[in-house]
């Protein structure tokens, strides 16, 4: 039976004593003690050799490098990003021929390792000596007509183009333009139809609509994962040892540890630099996210307080 | 068998019977117990150089003239060499932690090198050039400023082609465009494609690419700089390490040095007075 | 069938919106089976019918959201969509097609406001880009038309900021900058909580007196009765009755009318 | 003025004379022109040798080489995402030290190149060579109050344990268990959170709620990233050569490479394989999706039908 | 303020809801300032007030979804949420939460159904979960709740294969499964079609026919005053009214319940 009739209605604030947790402390206790042996070892293993990776991970060509991954970083996120937009438009085109062969890069590009698409760009000189634009099959038709001569008409020495950077710089890109553009195209179909409906009923262009609407709402959808893309790329301009460019981070740091057989003492500088990089580039994707949510999640609207609601049950019982 | 210039090519590196060897017990009783333990010597090697040490056509085993010798000096400590592959990068760091009983890939003896570990002298290398048939650019080794060339990773003609690259710079000369590859079939792919105009390589090494490469490339210019190739053990086993240097001596002694240089065609790199830690 | 609508009248008003046998199918489901209507300039036209019965499709067509697949319809004296020449009809293109839809607004039920721009950048985005009418000018007349529908003091909050009333009227006020011949709403406040309805519908009302000649699908039989000069009722992708809303609401001639509408009233 | 009078109303379906597109037309010669290029360049260039590629690619060592790629993968993905969901879990507890731990390890793991995480787990053998479970800074602590002895309770040879396949599938699986996480949280989080309320008004436990509302619904959500994460992981197995796992497929490729110095026609059969292979996890994916996909979609919601309508709209003109 | 419920009279039956000085903040937002109510069994309360004031947030409180900061609240004589020992309140474990939700069925304004489940499996999946019903004689009982809520052809049904009064008729069903002793609902039609109505509101007056004891929040005037026992009108998070829907419907007594009747009758 209630004791509703003997408590009197009580205006003050519930302080009930709260639910124990016992499993969260010992899971708190595992997780300090796990951490303490870590640190542990970091401190007491002489393997590491905290004062010669301090000196070498801060040498001048390493810091060169850090630039050279990082300018390469960039270029190549900017360079697929642009190619990811073609890509993605083709892919959403009516037309069968385009949006098909769209599919067929993406699908090619994306099945690829990135440090076989490198090795592979870096040889285009090797396959041919020049590259040419003209006709295909030309002398063959040349040929069969009993004709001499061909027909192109923009020669390149390819050992000139693809080497270094550029070749680097060629494999990264193609290969990032596939997945930015499962990106963009996730972003704009994530767009509500509704938009481009609204858009159009007012009679503006489909150009129009894709650039003022369409576009600058994608972006909240497209930022995260091109984050995590461009993060990727950081990390993937370890690859270019395939290329080779020499004057890249990784390649630095293990020249250093190959030229001094002090291995580890690299491969731990090699991971503190791309934390460091990583975070700073995780610090950039902070504000842009921010930036591109500009009227987004201001205030609630009834669903998102229903969503909210639910979460928030969700994590305090 | 087969011709020994061809052993890799026609892929029976592995199976062309190695000559046996007898076992020497005085020898044997003085290898240390920490690695006679178990009856077998583990052996760490970059099995992409070829001929040195490499993978067989069937996938698994590691051939080349490296395996047979020092499977032969095992032999005659009366032990099995067992080899694994490894990169190269972390031999050394390797033997120097225990993973690896010896490391044995054509490791050129040098002071850095001897500053981290102790290492016993089984041949005689020196870093050979290699151009284009022909040579159609007239690369000269001795003034190669402002050209590309192509070196491995790591290797101590990495170093050389970048000392004579700051020489270029420092007479004023345009600097030379240094491709380093993770192998040396990449750079050597890098010549025959003309990205490169020269490589330089282990003299071994150069001398088999030139033959796979079935005529595109040739050899330039004499072996320079010989240095010997050593085993790698742990900085204090200067005791095992001596053991390996007379177990090496035998073999020359009795033919099988020889026999075995020979049937991988490197017989010019021989030397008759493996030692330990020999100087420069 | 379709045919109903004979030769008008010498002198004869053009009507806004008329409509000729139109049918349309989503593959193999026919879902308008032949609409014959016209709507007169300064007319309010009222459509209900169960769900499902066409009547947003219907709306569509007007504005070639959707494309027919028999029958005409033309607003304003235009065929929509399509260019008659040589007896042979041709598809306008993407830029001709915009430019009817710009005497048509169209107000949709979940107001499809854009969600990062403010309300002003909401009304003024389609003049500037479409009509090209200059930045300061666009600003001008977007605040007059927010006061109109007042909402003077929420110009420069985003529709997240807005109640669903405030959207709605927002979302009108965008159809009406781009100075619409013709508004269409498709269940304007069915999507509003009951107390923010009254708001909407007052601006409608407002717009039905300055002359707005409109077609609005509701389920609000009080506004229907109250504004609307005609009464349609579809069912299954045909008209069922339409005439004078209070006739039609209080006595339906067909079964189908009378069954709909006490289930709704 | 408009030809309503003159038209008799047509029964009979509007055919129209579409617009003309020439733009597609010249995008798809463009495309079948350089699709003809490339197979002309395939055709003509001796330098693929396609006879000893095709010889090389399908021999004995390269086929256990696949099959051991194809394991790897499967073990590291499964593994992968077991770990994946416990981080998940903890990166949503209320318990902070529990959350932060696990935003630690994925922020780590994402930030570090597998290649350099797979030298690393290959070379912890170095770092000690005996692993130990004990108390962090017990040497120490004996030391302080002039004790022998240890507290350490079992003890591994580091150099049994970390090679090979075992030091790549560590290496491997600890980094997926970073990016699993991110996917396993974001499927959850997907997940209405109606649902929850739904099932905890029902009187259903936090864990029936997760295991039999939100798991099976977040599964579509997780699936697609899932692929592509299966897929990096099959091309990342091209990494173990850091480690090195010899019989994996990119080592024997590489291997038949450096004997026989035909470096281009094997970079070529890498390609070839690694397409093969992930086209069958593609395939493996997209049934995997159709089976998740139940009691989603049959139907469409009036909202989904809305949404459907715009996208029609915008396909169309 | 507070403390109105008196001592209740002695042999008077015991409330199944019971609400004393009731307060709730979202941070230092007060949605609820102290509401005190009681519902006798067998009683069906509809609930009425403008958006944002507080109702489904009480109803939320009701079955601990929400948790309440000043007050008591007691359903069938258990206090929700919270344990009393010592003159202390204690908070109850989760797996004693769950099982004072499962005397409380609640239906949603969305019906959250689950959406992989089909609508059989939606209605056993508590009773075999929650309550180790064992699977056949759940599915038996299943049907006849389907059959009940006039499904018995649909139980094979996915969600999404339903309207959306068959999916909140469902959501009935899944609650009723549970066999609860109170019945809370968040304005179980506001999201459906005005056609779907009146198939949702038959169910829940055949409920409130069979004795169920409901809490109803609803903007269905029609159905407050001809199923409820009590009318309670919230504004801001206090109870403005109460007392007999025919008469606060007709004749309210404060000017707030008047002008929000005006809107929405
Ligand atoms: N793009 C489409 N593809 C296939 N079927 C469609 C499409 N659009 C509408 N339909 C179908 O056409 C029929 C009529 O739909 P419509 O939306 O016009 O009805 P409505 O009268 O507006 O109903 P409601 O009141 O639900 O909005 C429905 O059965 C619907 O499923
Ligand atoms: N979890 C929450 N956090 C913060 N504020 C909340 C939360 N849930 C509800 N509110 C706020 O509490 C107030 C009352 O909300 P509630 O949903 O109870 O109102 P309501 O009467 O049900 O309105 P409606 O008719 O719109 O459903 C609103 O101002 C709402 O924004
Ligand atoms: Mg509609
Ligand atoms: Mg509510």
């Amino acid at each position: 039976m209630p004791d509703t009739s003997t408590t009197p209605a009580p205006p003050e604030q519930i302080r009930a004593v709260p639910v124990r947790h016992p499993g969260r402390w010992i899971a708190s206790a595992v997780i300090a003690v796990l951490a303490a042996m870590f640190v542990h070892m970091l401190a007491t293993n002489e393997v590491f050799q905290w004062d010669f990776m301090v000196d070498n991970m801060s040498s001048d060509p390493v810091l060169k490098g850090a630039r050279t991954t990082l300018v390469m970083t960039v270029l190549a996120m900017a360079i697929g990003i642009l190619l990811g937009i073609v890509l993605a438009v083709m892919r959403l085109s009516a037309n069968p021929v385009v949006s098909g062969a769209a599919w067929v890069y993406i699908w090619f590009f994306r099945a690829i390792p990135r440090i076989v698409l490198l090795f592979f760009s870096a040889s285009l000189g090797a396959l041919y000596s020049t590259y040419e634009l003209g006709f295909p099959f030309d002398q063959q038709i040349m040929d069969l007509f009993g004709f001499e001569g061909d027909w192109r008409f923009l020669s390149l020495d390819g050992n000139d183009i693809f080497r270094g950077f550029v070749a680097g710089l060629l494999g990264l890109t193609l290969s990032e333009g596939a997945y930015a553009a499962e990106i963009v195209r996730a972003g704009i179909q994530s767009v509500d139809p509704g938009q481009v409906e609204a858009a159009q009923a007012l009679g503006m262009s489909r150009g129009k609509t894709m650039r003022r609407i369409v576009l600058p709402q994608a972006m909240r959808v497209i930022i995260p994962p091109m984050g995590n893309e461009t993060i990727a790329m950081l990390k993937d301009t370890s690859l270019l040892i395939a290329v080779p460019v020499t004057n890249e981070l990784n390649f630095q740091l293990r020249a250093i540890g190959s030229r001094t057989f002090q291995v580890i003492p690299m491969a731990v500088a090699s991971i503190l630099w791309y934390l460091a990089l990583a975070s700073l580039l995780m610090i950039g994707q902070h504000f842009l996210e921010k930036r591109f949510s500009r009227g987004f999640g201001n205030r609630e609207t009834r669903q998102q307080r229903a969503a909210r609601r639910a979460r928030d049950v969700g994590s305090t019982h | 068998g087969d011709d020994p210039d061809d052993a890799s090519s026609s892929g029976n590196g592995a199976t062309e019977s190695t000559p046996s060897v007898e076992v020497d017990e005085a020898l044997a009783a003085r290898v240390p117990d920490e690695i006679g333990e178990d009856g077998k010597i583990t052996v760490g090697s970059d099995t992409s150089y070829a001929p040195s040490e490499f993978i067989d056509e069937d996938g698994e085993t590691i051939v080349g003239f490296d395996v047979d010798l020092f499977s032969a000096v095992a032999q005659k400590l009366g032990f099995e060499a067992e080899f694994e592959s490894a990169s190269f990068d972390s031999i050394i760091a390797g033997v120097g932690s225990g993973r690896y009983e010896v490391g044995v890939s054509s490791f050129t003896i040098n002071p850095e090198r001897l500053a981290e570990a102790t290492m016993v002298s089984y041949f005689s290398a020196g870093t050979q050039w290699a151009v284009q048939e022909g040579n159609p650019e007239d690369v000269d080794a001795d003034n190669a400023c402002g050209l590309s060339i192509a070196v491995q990773r790591g290797t101590v003609q990495a170093d050389d082609i970048t000392a004579r690259s700051a020489e270029c710079e420092a007479s004023g000369e345009a600097a030379i465009d240094i491709q380093q590859f993770e192998g040396q079939d990449e750079a050597t792919a890098a010549l025959v494609s003309g990205r490169v105009v020269a490589s330089l390589a282990d003299s071994p090494v150069m001398a088999y690419a030139v033959q796979q490469t079935n005529g595109q490339l040739e050899l330039l210019g004499d072996i320079y700089d010989s240095a010997p190739y050593g085993y790698v053990v742990p900085q204090a086993e200067t005791e095992f390490a001596q053991v390996l240097a007379d177990a090496l001596s035998a073999l020359i002694e009795d033919g099988t040095y020889a026999e075995i240089l020979e049937k991988w065609g490197v017989e010019a790199g021989a030397i008759d007075d493996p030692a330990v830690n020999p100087a420069g | 069938m379709s045919s109903a609508v004979g030769t008008p009248a010498p002198g004869a008003v053009q009507p806004m919106v008329k409509a000729e046998g139109v049918h349309k199918s989503f593959g193999h489901v026919e879902v308008l089976k032949g609409i014959d209507l016209e709507v007169a300039p300064r007319e309010v036209m009222c459509i209900v019918g169960p769900s499902g019965s066409g009547k947003s499709t219907f709306l569509r067509c007007i504005n070639h959201l959707e494309r027919i697949n028999a029958g005409r319809l033309w607003v304003n004296g235009h065929l929509v969509g399509y260019r008659e020449k040589g007896g042979r009809l041709h598809e306008l293109r993407d830029s001709e097609v915009a430019a009817q839809r710009r005497d048509i607004g169209m107000v949709f039920q979940r107001f499809n406001l854009f969600p990062h721009m403010t309300a002003l950048e909401n009304v003024i985005e389609a003049p500037i880009q479409v009509k090209g009418v200059r930045r300061a000018e666009a600003r001008e007349r977007g605040a007059a038309l927010l006061e109109r529908v007042g909402l003077a003091d929420r110009v420069h909050n985003y529709p997240n900021q807005l109640s669903g009333g405030q959207q709605q009227r927002v979302a009108i006020a965008r159809a009406l900058a781009m100075e619409p011949q013709l508004m269409l709403f498709d269940e304007p406040t069915s999507a509003l909580d009951p107390e923010l309805v009254g708001e909407v519908l007052d601006v409608m009302r407002g717009l039905a007196t300055d002359g707005m000649t409109m077609v609005v699908v509701t389920h609000e039989m009080g506004f229907a009765r109250e504004v609307g000069d005609t009464l349609v009722f579809m069912d299954d992708g045909v008209i069922v009755e339409s005439g004078d809303p209070r006739s039609v609401l209080t006595d339906p001639q067909h079964e189908r009318t009378r069954s709909f509408l006490s289930k709704v009233l």
